[in-house]
């Protein structure tokens, strides 16, 4: 799967947990740019994110994520 | 204590109500309980029945405490049983799982209140007049240390039940104080369970690297303080919440 | 404070929503508040309807508490008002009768945990989005001094709705810390309200009898408190419980 | 309150005795209370000096509270102003000094002691009769928070001290109780202070961004809950602690 | 626990350290201690010799702990018996003797807190070392109802005393958490002790009758729970406070 | 009404209270005679007493009342 | 010993106990009539009379002393 | 100051804190390789370079710092 098609698919993970189907992503994205995308929410995407890609984070994994092109450059790396 | 009241105590074990015994806590306690068991399932009748066979003297009932037909029903099934209860450990509750306010479920809320409040003031309004009769009576239930200081974010519907919990056995440790029962309660930290298949692993990984001991609390360590809390020779301790957190919450 | 903070600041009064303003406490409370008021009134429209024409300032609702349908209708109304609400105090609660466990009745405490807990959730589930816009909001509860230590015995009910609200009320000021909302109670010892009428005045006159200071606590003791815990400028204090009881019960 | 009692209590002004205001706290309330101060200082002469220049209605004492003589001097000078005490507010003690336990001095403990506690005990010795005579006291003590559930690492000299004060706190306020006077004591966070210094900026700074405000405590935060505590009517309320923490402790 | 860590703890007995022997609570508890002890004997040099001569396994010691010097000595003396201690139950304390606080005595205040919080914090400085290296070690302090709640009048010297161990308590399970070291502590209700000689047996009467239970602590009551906390199993709790009043003060 | 009447209408609030149309009381009946006459039901008691005669007591009353025959001493006294 | 000079003996004790030369004290003094007469001075007082007559007093004798004479009463009964 | 310079000055600093003349730190010393290397001495060492090199950390400097070498990389950039 391309970087293309995964910014694709967190994407629509990201419409879905914040209730809008407005919210476009990049990868300089962060929780300063969406309003309540606090602990809980990244919880969920990242939950959200294990299920959708079938893939497993540890906790060294998601400690420190800072942006969403973190987050695919993860998601990347697991898939591979 | 006089020889009397030795004698008279001399054969107090009666039967142990494990009410909740679906969880890894319950089901631990129960293996270090060697007397007579009641041990009651809500998650699956299934469960409830292949534990029953287990051991001859382990009773198994299962009831959905969700509502106040099935508490009723599930109480049936207990005396139906027609033994003395002695001892109550009260665990059931859903898994806690993370919410904001705004998506507060009124109807969620209240069937919470009634799997963990409603059923242990109706079990405890049907067995404890039976324990007054014999001047004995051990009752343990299971809080949270989210009930202790300043809890976790997002969890309130969890939180607010646990806490009318700990009213409830506060008021009725009050009550029964001076009959020979004793009510007292543990409240645990985050524990090595089936109920966190609701949390990723990542987050409980998280919790356990954080904690100072680097591991979160594991059923044994809950099970040791429950089984204390059930000794008859522990009869002046009442009302009392026994934080269970390796240092993380006291009061 | 920056002055563009206190100017951005300057205009926060909006207004007050005062539920379960049939008892004294939120009686007298709305006296003391100057500013927009809407009242809630759950035991007699009437008392409603009369209070509404008083003022100019204020507007009164009627809802009944004791029903999830009831307590959407109830907010229906006040948002029906159309106006901001940046302060909320919540006073809903049956007057504490005094009962044995072994008379408990599961669906009157269902009842009062809609009256208490369920009425507070979904109110703030409501109007507390909007605070959040505004980055200011000051919530009040009354809980009860039965919240500290040992409570009396024979109000279980009663008890465990106050501590459900009480882990409420905690978890929300956790929830909301940062964003310009305090969530903040108030815990008395009994009042002198019309609530007592439940209660013998021998009892009554007891209590004031034992208490050091020779008398109950005054509606006018547990306003003083409100208003401060309303205050603008008091914005540091958030998830505390302040015991008004004449150094009868404290943490 | 009946016309008499009012009447009665109307000229209920007094003096303020500030005890400890070299903290800046102790100096942001002297500039709230326009009657008449008595203001302590410890560390050093000079501002004492300095400041009773500054006001006709402020006195100064210097007075080193950290031996039992010091103390009974400090007290001697109060006397001598030889002026009614109705109020008195407790803030003296040294900054917090990380320190692991096995590098426990006894005498630096003792010595903090004698500031905090012996201070505030033989203080309060020399002006309670007086304000029993005159059945009006308010008495404000400052806790920290870390009294509050778990204390943070490395200041058990610090965390032992304040426990002690607090015990006094209370069992004042139950000694007191019914006479007039009301003894309590606010717990707040890390606080914007002089008494910072003894941290580097780097962990003030970590503490504040960790902080759900974004900030850590201002004097003003805790000024504005002391005055409310020094108030005429504000007299069923003793014995209490009140945490200013923005939510990060509480009971 | 890993195989590995059940072997390395299967030898974890070592020395039990039982300072203030002197007191029925800690002569019961010895009894109970069938591994080596190490008895510290504060009112008697002779009780001191005469109990070191009833048990091969055990050493006794006198020490006087009302100051640092003693405090020092005592802590020599058992160094000089050259055992690894890796349990230690703190119990010295003065009777509690009724007070006002206007004949508080600086001088008995300090000695108090000599006896108990000095030389609680002194002795932990010299043997948790040595506990931190093998990864092991229990703490058990001896604190009082009074600690709870609201405290009773006319004790504020010994009430004071106890808080300022209670904060060393737990500062100390913070720090050393996470090194296998737990310290927690027992809060009893009024206890049938040599130390109620200080009471008139009308007052200890009136104490029990009140009782729910119909009757005041045994040292039985205490010495059971103080057993509990020193078990090696018991590795998760850790800071906490067990209230021992039958129902009459709780958290 | 005299002292019988008293006695027979404080009978039935007594039969009311503990569910027990058996229950006989007399002038030395006290709390160790009747399992459950605690506090609460003390309470109760008098608080229809207080209905059924139409009197009120004060809390001078009703303090260390000791037995039945005390409880009716005291009616009588309301009631004159 | 009579009654006086019981009254007597029970007079220095108060007078010892209120710092005060100048109390008098009657069958009729109470705990309204001399300040600071709480529970502490009350159980300091019963203490004193217990070494003085080297008597002993139950909980049930000492419930509810109102006042002096009371007091005196009670001493009398022991010493008999 | 050359970076051999850093080292040896912050290696004092670590012999005094830790009471231990025989301490040899490099690049790669980390918390895991002194004992009571904890929070408490974590800060001690900072406040203390701060004195030594007269200059000043921001809470953005020295959160996570993770051994010496990053440490001395600092020291550097605050001194150039």
């Amino acid at each position: 799967m391309n970087r293309a098609e995964i910014l694709d698919r967190v994407q629509n993970i990201f419409r879905d947990i914040f209730d809008d189907n407005d919210i476009l992503i990049t990868d300089e994205t962060n929780a300063t740019d969406i309003e309540d995308w606090e602990s809980l929410e990244q919880i969920n995407i990242l939950v959200a994110i294990q299920k959708e890609f079938s893939i497993k984070f540890s906790i060294d994994d998601v400690e420190g994520l800072e942006n969403v092109g973190q987050t695919i450059d993860l998601i990347e790396a697991k898939l591979s | 204590m006089s020889i009397e009241e030795i004698m008279e105590k001399s054969d107090r074990n009666g039967v142990t109500l494990v009410v909740g015994a679906d969880s890894d806590i319950g089901a631990k306690l129960i293996e270090t309980i060697s007397t007579d068991v009641i041990a009651h399932y809500y998650l699956s009748k299934e469960k409830a029945e292949a534990t029953a066979s287990n051991r001859d003297n382990l009773w198994s009932v299962y009831g959905d405490l969700s509502s106040v037909p099935g508490i009723t029903e599930f109480i049936q099934g207990v005396v139906a049983i027609d033994r003395h209860i002695s001892r109550i450990v009260h665990l059931p509750s859903s898994p806690a799982k993370p919410n904001r306010i705004t998506k507060f479920d009124p109807n969620r809320y209240l069937r919470e209140i009634n799997i963990q409040v409603v059923s242990a003031a109706m079990i405890l309004q049907a067995f404890l007049p039976a324990m007054v009769k014999d001047n004995f009576g051990r009752i343990a239930m299971v809080l949270t240390s989210y009930c202790i200081g300043v809890p976790p974010k997002y969890l309130s519907e969890y939180v607010s039940a646990k806490y009318a919990l700990m009213g409830l056995m506060k008021s009725l440790a009050v009550e029964y104080a001076g009959k020979g029962i004793t009510i007292n309660a543990v409240a645990p930290s985050m524990t090595e369970t089936n109920f966190l298949s609701t949390l990723p692993e990542f987050e409980i990984e998280s919790t356990a690297k954080a904690h100072p001991m680097g591991r979160i609390a594991t059923p044994e360590d809950i099970v040791g303080i429950l089984g204390m809390l059930l000794k008859q020779d522990i009869e002046y301790m009442t009302g009392t919440i026994i934080p269970i957190t390796g240092g993380t919450a006291f009061f």
